[in-house]
């Protein structure tokens, strides 16, 4: 896979929707250990905030600008603004309507640069970045041109590091007053952002439209 | 994580927040209104030559925020859902509104959600050439009393703040003069939570850090999230005396001072309980030789239905009492008559 | 009964009146005191040649009833011990204090204990050539529409009608015409409450009245004692219609009326949730073309941690409107900033 | 027995505080059935208030009355006016430090008198009113001048009455409120009234001091 289009944007916002969803109780749950018990609704909220405005894209950039704003406006928590930032990052790093193997990772560089904005939480810290870090270190890493490919190295990647989430103490965001007590439950974030990247990788895997 | 019965008087989970500003603006429609959603604003608005002051937060905390929403304090807050911050683009929006030669004053409670949200409206406003300056608080010492400011979580010392800048602002004060009369405060200021029994989230009935009949813990946050220890209950005056002392150990006040002393109902826990805490904290306090010359009781800023309180105390100077006590204020959930 | 684990912040159980009393007038020692045991008063008190307005009750419903001791409102509040009406002796020692050729207004609320201590002072008193007159309120109208009003309890209607009765008196206006502008008023207004989930009495751990998770009851009393039929759990909307439904049948609101609506909290129920249930209520009630011009939502008088609430509906004349609203009143848990 | 003395009198109130303490439970249990749940609080209370009171007296007129309004000084509650009543409707009926047993009748027809001033509520009703009738009846028609037997057949006659409030509709008081669903239980304070009424004979039974 040389190019993505808009179309398979959709479909990997489609499923990373759908697939959230299906296991928004078990992000809820993760929140409610350490946080507030709230992420499996907002990350739900805030995706579906995200098709609503890809939905209506024709352009890259455009479109992504469009998601980032519609993601803030229409949602809230923590979520709203890390996934705004996500998807404005991606908006300043590209444009046009078919994306290279280059641009797509050009694009998830910019995402992160764009969350890099709103956060100051690095690998470590028990956040949705030991997701998002790892996930665009690994896409850079590959080394391949495929873009199937490097969205699945990428999803892996992040599904490792959510993994890694759970022996890590908290240093963000409402998590952090459990101190110790944080240990041994995944980051509700983490867990769900490795999902959403898992979402990307089958939504171009299986070809087949997901709604 | 439990799922229990939810005893809860809604409708649609996914409307509460809607609904319950629906019906607040209804409620107190000589004072609030919405201006667009979750946006709540005074009816009569401030003169264009004041400091606008408006704040962001989640809903569920019921009256806080919004209820200071009125002459003298807010003049505008931006909703979130249920414990959630609102988006930046809507509080951007909200700082749109606002702009002013002036300036806008933004007052965020220290929860991730919040800042950033703040933060990113802050920059876009910035780039609109809004003047919008952010007071960040972060009075809760359950961290520890070295913890840096922004480790420290923001609970319901924001609501003395808010008295204090909005008569500041209604007083005709410059934007640097309210920041420097605000952040003093900020400084100025300790609060500690204490959480018996937990609470329900309203939209997806998970129970939030549940404790066991007869267990306490000192150092809860905002939304149920754990804190400091939990400990087997103790009576009103133990436990009084040990926040007390923990808050003074941070505030350090001596004979002659002048103090502010709330206790702020989280939720279940009665106004019986919560007038024997102020007893005992009030003597401990008071032993040192300051005085309270400013104190209220009362459900402020709430977290559902969950049981417990915090105490919020603070060393006032000369120009905070008169601010807190001598202007007039007429927000729903905050009444100064004033001098 | 059960007895459960109480999840309470107390001291000794017995000394709980003491103690909460103390605490209430040290954080509002500008406003009230204590003069004897149980008895709290005003601070500055009011002239001599107005009437004065004396209420009595038990503790454990905090704010009420002493929270609305203040100018234009109460001048004294005789408390008994938790849930229980204070003994007629103490109250007929308020009655000798407050002796004056204006008068005294006793407002009771219609619970057997109440009332057998007001009409056994009020017995003392005039043996003693005090000039006492009682207002007793009984507007519950969950024992039927057509019940007597000696037989329909007192609910919370009692504080709207202190701040006009006080604000009468404050206007320097006779016991009789107090007497004839507040009978006035208990006829035009109606209350019902709703609970669910009991609460646990404080000084012996019973739990009253329990009803299972996802149950709820209208027409139960104010300390727990059930009354109309239980029922599952239905939404706010339908829960707020059918109170609502119940009122005006008894209120029976017109186009162009004017009218007061006011959701009180009795403990454990979030004010979001009564944020609500105003919405809905309020809206059916403009339906007729009548209009709320005056509307609380808050925790007035409570029943422990209790979950539930109670409406009020009344219709103001224009004398109403204008005591409630434009007459100045400061007490700790009502203001008024007045015209 | 033909003359009841002062101390007497004031054995009887220490065994009724006595034997109602140890029951007041169970009295908090009946009042949370129909009411709020603290009628053996109070109960006991106001018996601790009458027996400060009894303990200075010295003459019948004067304690009696001491003790009706310390009862109403002291404690709170419907009881603090019902057994107010009580002492004062004693105190307004006899005098001296020593009583026939005519006079003792009178004392008791005095209480009853006290109580009826401050409530309306009647055999039938289902309040202590159902013990306090049946006993002062009782008492006046068993035609014995021994006090020590008048004590018992009012003693018997408040126990019976108590029993029978358990099928009666409750008209008075919290409980009224509860209509139909109050049968089954019986009233709190006919319950503890005959519990009292119960102890004053079993006083004069013994002979012995009980404290
Ligand atoms: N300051 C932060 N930096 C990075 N990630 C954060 C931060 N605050 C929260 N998060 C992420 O967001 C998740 C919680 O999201 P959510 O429950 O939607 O927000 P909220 O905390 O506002 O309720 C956390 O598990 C964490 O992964
Ligand atoms: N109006 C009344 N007339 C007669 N007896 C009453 C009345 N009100 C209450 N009682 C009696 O008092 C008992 C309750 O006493 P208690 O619990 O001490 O008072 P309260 O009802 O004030 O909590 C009832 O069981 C009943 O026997
Ligand atoms: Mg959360
Ligand atoms: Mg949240
Ligand atoms: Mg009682
Ligand atoms: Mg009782």
């Amino acid at each position: 896979m040389e190019k993505l289009t808009i179309d398979d944007f959709k479909k990997m916002i489609s499923l990373a929707l759908e697939h959230v969803s299906a296991r928004s109780d078990e992000f809820s749950a993760l929140d409610a250990v350490i946080g507030d018990g709230d992420h499996g609704t907002a990350i739900v909220q805030a995706l579906k905030a995200v098709r609503e405005a890809t939905d209506r894209g024709v352009e890259f950039k455009t479109m992504l600008e469009d998601v980032g704003f519609n993601v803030m406006m229409q949602t809230s928590g923590s979520t709203s603004t890390l996934l705004g930032g996500f998807f404005l990052g991606m908006s300043d790093a590209v444009a046009g309507t078919e994306l290279t193997s280059t641009e797509v990772l050009t694009m998830f560089r910019g995402a992160l640069e764009g969350v890099r904005k709103q956060t100051k939480a690095s690998k470590g810290d028990k956040t949705m970045m030991d997701a998002l870090i790892p996930a665009v270190e690994a896409m850079e890493a590959c080394g391949s041109t495929d873009i199937k490919k490097i969205m699945r190295v990428g999803a892996d990647a992040a599904l490792q590091g959510s993994l890694d989430t759970i022996q890590m103490k908290a240093n963000f965001g409402r998590a952090r007053n459990y101190a110790e007590k944080s240990i041994g439950f995944a980051d509700s974030g983490a867990a769900s952002w490795a999902c959403m990247f898992g979402s990307f990788a089958t939504a171009l895997e299986s070809g087949n439209s997901c709604d | 994580m439990t799922t229990k019965i939810m005893n809860k008087f809604i409708n649609e989970p996914a409307h509460i927040t809607a609904e319950l500003l629906e019906g607040y603006v209804m409620a107190y429609r000589d004072i609030v209104t919405l201006d667009g959603d979750n946006t709540v604003v005074r009816v009569q608005a401030k003169s264009q030559d004041k400091v606008a002051i408006i704040t962001l937060g989640g809903a569920g905390h019921e009256p806080a925020l919004s209820g200071f929403v009125g002459e003298g304090m807010l003049d505008c807050s931006v909703v979130g859902d249920v414990f959630a911050a609102p988006g930046a683009q809507r509080l951007y929006q909200a700082l749109v509104k606002f702009k002013r030669e002036a300036g806008i004053l933004l007052v965020v409670l220290n929860h991730s959600g919040d800042v950033m949200s703040a933060n990113m409206a802050c920059q876009l406003a910035e780039r609109a050439g809004i003047n919008v300056k952010q007071i960040v608080t972060h009075e809760d010492i359950s961290a520890g009393l070295d913890t840096p400011d922004s480790d420290r979580r923001g609970l319901a010392g924001c609501i003395p703040l808010y008295k204090i800048v909005g008569a500041a602002a209604e007083d005709g004060k410059s934007l640097e003069e309210i920041l420097e009369i605000g952040e003093r405060f900020n400084q100025q200021i300790a609060t500690l939570a204490v959480a018996m029994g937990s609470c329900t989230h309203p939209q997806n009935g998970v129970t939030i850090s549940q404790l066991a009949p007869g267990e306490m813990e000192i150092g809860m946050g905002q939304h149920g999230e754990g804190g400091g220890g939990r400990q087997m209950l103790i009576s009103a005056d133990d436990t009084a005396e040990k926040m007390v002392t923990q808050l003074m150990a941070k505030i350090q006040p001596k004979a002659g001072d002048k103090m502010l002393l709330y206790i702020n109902g989280v939720g279940a826990t009665t106004m019986m309980e919560m007038n024997i805490i102020f007893r005992k904290a009030c003597q401990v306090l008071e032993a040192t030789g300051a005085s309270v010359v400013e104190s209220r009781i009362g459900e402020m800023l709430t977290v559902q239905e969950s049981a417990g309180f915090q105490i919020l105390l603070a060393k006032l100077d000369a120009d905070h009492v008169e601010l807190l006590k001598e202007r007039k204020a007429n927000a729903p959930f905050w009444t100064t008559i004033g001098k």
